[in-house]
């Protein structure tokens, strides 16, 4: 078939930022599976203390303390984050190492906390469904903030080498930082059912 | 790689046409060898393989239902005992839904949709690599543990307490659980790569109205794959975790619920039925328009349906626990909305037969499926009203009116648009064309074939026949019509043996096909066939829906992308405006390591929680070496 | 090609682990019989199973279905009345890690077959052979200091202890247990 | 043409099995009050289903065969015929709508003669095991509650409470001459209201898959008349009927020595055991084994004797017994009216 040239993009960028790129979408997209499975747990939970007579099911009500500090640490973390996001946008080489290393720390600490948290939540997994839902729930998002850290210090490491001043790089980062945001706020109603809604 | 600076930055616009193409096979070229086999991540490569593979669980698949023919061919027959029967009924169904239906309809997506779009390669050609291998990975986990006797045996819908710790022994349920990690996390990936590729890599003017009907159908089956597949994840973890580690998620003693599973189940068995259905009917508004010789009728009330099909599917999971005692009221709002998918149905239906009432049908084999399929399709679908009545469902919920039902829409509502489409594109993915005469041989032995054998299943189950029993009394009236059906489901097989015959012939000797052998629309009959590894030498552009078909004897292309790194065009989400020259990546062995690593971590993990903790160790390990830049000018920005 | 080989392996050496899940739902009743004849050392304490049970491949100490058909039996015939969950009662413990008449599948038939003296009755006219072999073996799983591949999961009732399979022995093992009877000695 | 043909006589052999074909357990065979009614709501339907079919299918076949007249490019299109046929697809929905809406209306009534409300006469619990059914009556008095498996009496014309449970694993009650299915789930009670019409023995099946022996779990509902039930029930709460032959005697005490006694019931001897059916009157039992065979005294020696061979996996023993014994523990049992 012949060919007739209508278009000429040779002037196009050779990659594109935010919406433009391609592991952009990438990431929305497995946050929406991530966030789809996070809800469903969540309706688990709410669906099992619909069945329930009690809740929480012969346990004490979990202890706020560890939860609370972890939920604080991820809220102050969007800070950095955000503060990575747009150093990442101005290609800022040097500004992004070290919010990464910065971001590093704010993803190690919280996973300490919830060391704590499986403690405080005075149920084993094994004791009922209300200790299972609540293990399943905690270890799920554990999962969640371990990847992204992975992801974190992977990058942070990249940045250092001959690979880090590249746009596709700071694309990265500026992934890395959105899914951190999801993690942070798909957190938010985790923290309320574990924590708050056995107070309620 | 360093490519020297004569090549650097050279553009398709410097060469002629023969050197163009020398250059840009260069760099897309997989090297031939066992290598090439393994670091591929050629889209039209990995999507022939994983039709081929679907096609292999497809053939096992078939081999199990002969064997429950045989079984139920005559009342107290010992051909197979209890124990294997359920691992066949369950194989059989596990391995049809999860092995064949989905990847299957995922496979001609991946070969299809970059060629529809006018693209080089799927977006994240290496997640595209892996997910085949992840399926791979779970088929033949599934097929060794049943030749081990170690098949699950409790259905493939695995309902608790029956799968649950205490009434399932060994680790049968837990191969059934991890093998659904498996096809899950490929079906996600191939659903994550068709999204992007839709939403991304649209070739230059392909505004959304000009979006062939196939890829809008794996687009609203990707979402729904999105939505629905994360269900059966929870589901089946909790499974594990139940039967493992002791959690309470399904055990009524400790305040756990046995109804907690079917919810889970069902939020994701019922939409699997339309990620099922809806590729099949993008590929029978395809070729309906083809072989009508005019552009299907009602393009937009066509995407409306997929789209409203899209939606309703998540609110009728609750018709499969009819007789579960759930309340009646409740019960009645998921009849009127599972009665309502069938105006999106309907829909879909009328465009055709008019597209084809105003049309010059043109009596190919895929057109011969295509009315196949409205023939036995339109039963499944009025069969599917019946059952999503409250009270008519309590007397056939569970009986063979069911397996009947759907069968029909599975086997008619699918597989006959499947096939269709096989013959259909088989000149564009092998280069060779499949044979008229036995495609109509095939035809017509699979169509009467199937509906001898699954239309009795109606009246065994009204005359009272349940469903997944091994065997059933001489005194039962049922003698008759289970020879007859087990009779008929030998001309099926012949159909289906008629098929494979051409499909393998054809593939070495049949006759060699042009580019557009059909005269079709769309944009992958205008590259070669088969396509070379780039696809397009230079990228079409399109003003219409049916390019080649407004465009007969020209094509207009956008041209100024390199030759010597793996670019492709990324162009906005709805106008499909150029917004950058994107690097694909090149072949790579990660995918591979990757795969085997978290293979290896889950079924590990079926063993003891701690393969989760030391299993995704390597897993992290090839994800970094999948990911860390190797310095090639993919890598530039 | 070398995935499908990598499975292989790895899946055959899971069913190495596994055991075999194949399930034996009929036992000739000549088989049966000569799983009876076990030979028994004079003091009760251990011994050797007959021929058959080897040539049968110890089936009941390893195969999933016949573990879970024991479980079963533990309960339908009330065993737990005396041994509750297997943390004993009115009888000795299994899970504390102790053995009166030492951990050998031959002990624990005898004892369940011909009872034992201070209380345990014998089960011979209430179990058939094969039953007495499936409890026997699901006896010796519950004291087992590592889980058993095959052990069973938890039941769907009240939870006393963690299920089999994640060997509760290991867990609950007890230093020095208390002797139910004087003269049943603490030392296995 | 063949394909419709083909088609027509698949659409007509239906209609004519499903107005002729019958059995003892069959929802088109219909004896009780809801099963009357779901069977006209399942003629009526399946009737207007097959006619929406063949209009499909009559339009399919014109479009495909009527004549037209050349066209130049296959992207050119008329706008009047475009015209035209939108208008012919709008009124095609339409009436898809109508239809479905009036289902939903008809299914929406029908459910509501379904529903559990209505009064009783009898309340009767029915309890769902691998694989077997266990039957509890109550009476007004705890002596007047009785035990029996596999078997339902009801009296004809009366409203039957049936109370569901699920012991082990789902199972579901399904007696389609009398009534629509319910499925027994472990923690979650259901009930069912079934009512005979006429007289007579009425087949039902677990219709849930619930394992090795899903196959062969099967139950009876007798409905008589209600002096005939009410001396059925009267007789089911006496004792076991002291043998009268010596060789019954015999079978009796092997009965109680041998290992049936620690799983079965009989009431009036020492047998009390919980893990299997009630056997106090056998004997008087259509079948045993949950539908499998027919009780007679040979039926019973041979399924006594290899329960494994009979139903594999079935959780029956293979007890070891002597020809003699056999033989009297059968005698026994049949004697057991």
């Amino acid at each position: 078939m012949k060919e007739r040239v209508v278009a000429d993009i040779s002037r196009l960028p050779l990659h594109g930022m935010g919406a433009a790129s391609m592991t952009w979408w990438g990431t929305l997209a497995f946050m929406l599976i991530e966030g789809t499975g996070f809800a469903l747990a969540i309706a688990v939970y709410l669906y099992l203390m619909s069945v329930a007579a009690t809740w929480p099911i012969d346990a004490p009500r979990p202890d706020l303390l560890p939860g609370t500090i972890v939920t604080l640490l991820l809220l102050v973390s969007l800070v950095p984050n955000y503060l990575v996001a747009r150093w990442a946008e101005q290609q800022d080489l040097l500004k992004v190492k070290v919010g990464l290393v910065v971001m590093s720390m704010l993803g190690i600490a919280p996973l300490i906390g919830r060391i704590f948290e499986f403690k405080a939540l005075n149920v084993s997994w094994d004791s009922n469904a209300y200790g299972s839902i609540v293990w399943t729930l905690l270890g799920l998002h554990a999962t969640h903030i371990i990847t992204d850290l992975v992801d974190t210090l992977v990058l942070a490491a990249l940045m250092f080498t001959r690979h880090g001043n590249n746009l596709r790089r700071f694309g990265d980062v500026q992934d890395n930082a959105m899914y951190w945001n999801f993690v942070v706020v798909a957190w938010l109603p985790i923290y309320f059912c574990i924590y708050w809604i056995p107070r309620l | 790689m360093n490519e020297d600076s004569t090549q650097r930055d050279l553009r398709d616009h410097d060469l002629d046409r023969p050197s163009l193409e020398a250059a840009l096979e260069k760099t897309w070229k997989t090297p031939s060898g066992v290598w090439g086999v393994l670091t591929t991540v050629d889209h039209k490569i990995i999507g022939r393989r994983y039709i081929f593979t679907a096609f292999v669980f497809l053939a096992l698949g078939g081999v199990l239902s002969i064997l429950m023919r045989l079984q139920l061919a005559q009342p107290e027959a010992r051909v197979l005992g209890p124990d294997r029967y359920n691992q066949i009924f369950t194989m059989h169904g596990a391995n049809m839904m999860f092995l064949f239906a989905v990847p299957v309809m995922e496979a001609m997506a991946v070969y299809l949709v970059p060629l529809m779009v006018g693209t080089r390669n799927i977006a994240f050609p290496r997640l595209n690599a892996f997910s085949y291998w992840m399926f791979l990975a779970g088929g033949t986990l599934l097929w060794i543990a049943f030749a081990l006797d170690m098949g699950p045996d409790v259905g493939w819908f695995a309902y608790v307490p029956l799968a649950g710790p205490q009434y399932a022994a060994g680790k049968r349920a837990d191969i059934w659980a991890q093998m659904i990690t498996f096809t899950e996390v490929s079906a996600l990936a191939v659903a994550v790569e068709i999204v992007v590729t839709v939403f991304k890599q649209r070739t230059p003017g392909m505004s959304l109205d000009r979006i062939p009907l196939f890829v809008w159908s794996m687009l609203v089956t990707s979402f729904i794959i999105i939505i629905a597949m994360p269900a059966i994840m929870i589901a089946s973890t909790c499974l594990i975790l139940d039967r493992l580690v002791g959690t309470h998620f399904f055990n009524p003693a400790e305040v756990g619920d046995v109804l907690l599973w079917q919810h889970l189940f069902w939020f994701f068995g019922h939409p699997e039925v339309y990620i099922i259905f809806l590729p099949a009917v993008g590929m029978v508004s395809t070729m309906v328009a083809t072989f009508a010789r005019r552009p299907v009728f009602g393009y937009l009330a066509l995407v409306m349906a997929l789209i409203a099909t899209g939606i309703l599917a998540f609110g009728l999971w609750v018709h499969h626990m009819f007789v579960t005692g759930l309340p009646r009221l409740g019960e009645s709002f998921f009849t009127a909305s599972s009665m309502a998918i069938a105006v999106p149905a309907g829909i879909q239906i009328f465009c055709w037969l008019a597209t084809l009432w105003d049309g010059r049908p043109v009596f190919k084999t895929p057109l011969l499926f295509v009315i196949g399929f409205m023939f036995t399709f339109v039963i499944g679908g009025l069969t599917g009203v019946m059952v999503a009545s409250v009270p008519f469902d309590t007397q056939v919920h569970d009986t063979y009116f069911v397996v009947a039902h759907f069968h029909y829409v599975l086997i008619g509502g699918a597989v006959f648009p499947l096939l269709g489409a096989v013959y259909y594109w088989f000149p564009k993915m092998t280069g060779r064309m499949m044979s008229e005469r036995l495609g109509k041989w095939a035809f017509w032995l699979i169509v009467i074939g199937f509906n001898l054998t699954f239309f009795p299943m109606h009246i065994l189950g009204l005359q009272g026949m349940p469903r997944r029993v091994y065997t059933y009394q001489p005194d039962m009236p049922w003698f008759g019509l289970n020879m007859f059906v087990s009779l008929s489901a030998i001309i099926l097989v012949a159909g289906f043996l008629v098929f494979f015959i051409d499909a393998i012939r054809s593939a070495r000797t049949g006759p060699v096909a042009p580019d557009n052998p059909w005269d079709a629309p769309t944009l992958e009959w205008s590259t070669s066939s088969p396509p070379p590894s780039f696809n397009f030498v230079r990228i079409p552009v399109v003003s219409g829906p049916n390019p080649l078909w407004e465009q007969p004897d020209i094509m207009p292309v956008a041209s100024g992308l390199r030759t010597d790194r793996r670019e492709l065009l990324v162009t906005t989400l709805t106008k499909a405006i150029p917004q950058a020259r994107e690097a694909s990546p090149r072949n790579s062995i990660w995918p591979l390591w990757t795969a085997i690593a978290t293979s290896v971590m889950l079924i590990w993990s079926i063993f003891t929680p701690w393969a989760v903790v030391w299993g995704s160790i390597p897993v992290a390990v090839a994800l970094i070496g999948w990911f860390w830049p190797k310095g090639t000018p993919e890598d530039e920005a | 090609m070398r995935t499908f080989l990598a499975f292989l392996s790895i899946t055959s050496v899971c069913v190495a682990g596994c055991q075999r899940e194949e399930r034996q739902l009929r036992l000739d009743p000549p088989v049966a019989a000569a799983l009876d004849e076990i030979a028994l050392m004079p003091n009760g304490i251990g011994g050797a199973p007959p021929e058959t049970y080897f040539a049968l491949d110890t089936p009941y100490e390893t195969n999933a279905y016949n573990l879970s058909e024991g479980k079963r039996l533990y309960s339908w015939f009330g065993c737990k009345t005396c041994h509750s969950d297997g943390q004993g009662g009115i009888g000795p413990a299994f899970l504390d890690g102790w053995w009166s008449y030492g951990p050998e599948m031959v002990s624990i038939f005898a004892s369940i077959r011909d009872g034992r003296p201070h209380g345990m009755p014998a089960f011979r006219d209430k179990m058939t052979t094969e039953q007495i072999w499936q409890l026997a073996g699901y006896v010796q799983t519950i004291g087992a200091y590592a889980a058993k591949t095959g052990a069973p999961g938890r039941n769907d009732e009240k939870q006393t202890r963690p299920a089999e399979n994640r060997a509760p022995a290991a867990m609950l093992f007890d230093q020095g247990p208390k002797p139910v009877h004087r003269d049943q000695g603490t030392t296995p | 043409m063949i394909r419709e043909l083909h088609g027509l006589a698949l659409a007509s052999a239906a209609l004519l099995t499903l107005s002729a074909c019958t059995g003892r357990q069959s929802a088109l065979d219909v004896h009780g009050a809801a099963a009357i009614n779901l069977k006209q709501l399942i003629l009526l339907i399946v009737v207007i289903c097959s006619i929406v079919w063949a209009l499909v299918m009559i339009a399919l076949i014109s479009a495909l065969w009527r004549k037209r007249d050349r066209r130049e490019r296959p992207s050119s299109i008329d706008p009047a015929t475009e015209h035209r046929l939108t208008i012919t697809v709008v009124a095609a929905v339409i009436i898809t709508v109508v239809i479905i809406g009036a289902f939903t209306i008809l299914s929406f009534f029908a459910t509501r003669t379904l529903n559990v409300a209505g009064n009783d006469d009898l309340t009767i619990k029915v309890r769902g095991l691998q694989w077997w059914w266990s039957i509890e009556y109550f009476g007004s008095t705890s002596g007047q509650r009785f035990e029996t498996a596999n078997e339902i009496h009801i009296p004809v014309g009366r409203n039957v409470r049936l109370q569901l449970e699920g012991v082990d694993v789902i199972h579901s009650f399904w007696v389609p001459s009398l009534a629509g299915k319910q499925d027994l789930i472990p923690g979650r009670p259901n009930e069912l209201i079934i009512r005979a019409e006429r007289a007579g023995v009425y087949r039902g099946q677990c219709a849930e898959f619930c394992g090795l022996q899903h196959a062969h779990m099967a139950l009876f509902v007798i409905a008589e008349e209600f002096p005939a039930f009410e001396e059925w029930a009267r007789l089911q709460r006496q004792d076991a009927t002291t043998s009268s032959s010596q060789e019954a005697d015999a079978g009796r005490q092997a009965f109680l020595a041998k290992q049936c006694a620690a799983c079965h019931t009989i009431r009036g001897t020492t047998a009390n055991g919980t893990t299997g059916p009630d056997l106090t009157h056998v004997g008087g039992r259509q079948y045993i084994a949950a539908g499998l065979l027919e009780t007679t005294r040979g039926s019973l020696a041979a399924w006594i004797a290899d329960p494994q061979t009979l139903k594999p996996g079935n959780n029956m023993p293979m007890v070891p017994l002597n020809a003699e014994e056999l033989k009297s523990i059968s005698a026994y049992l049949a004697g057991l009216k």
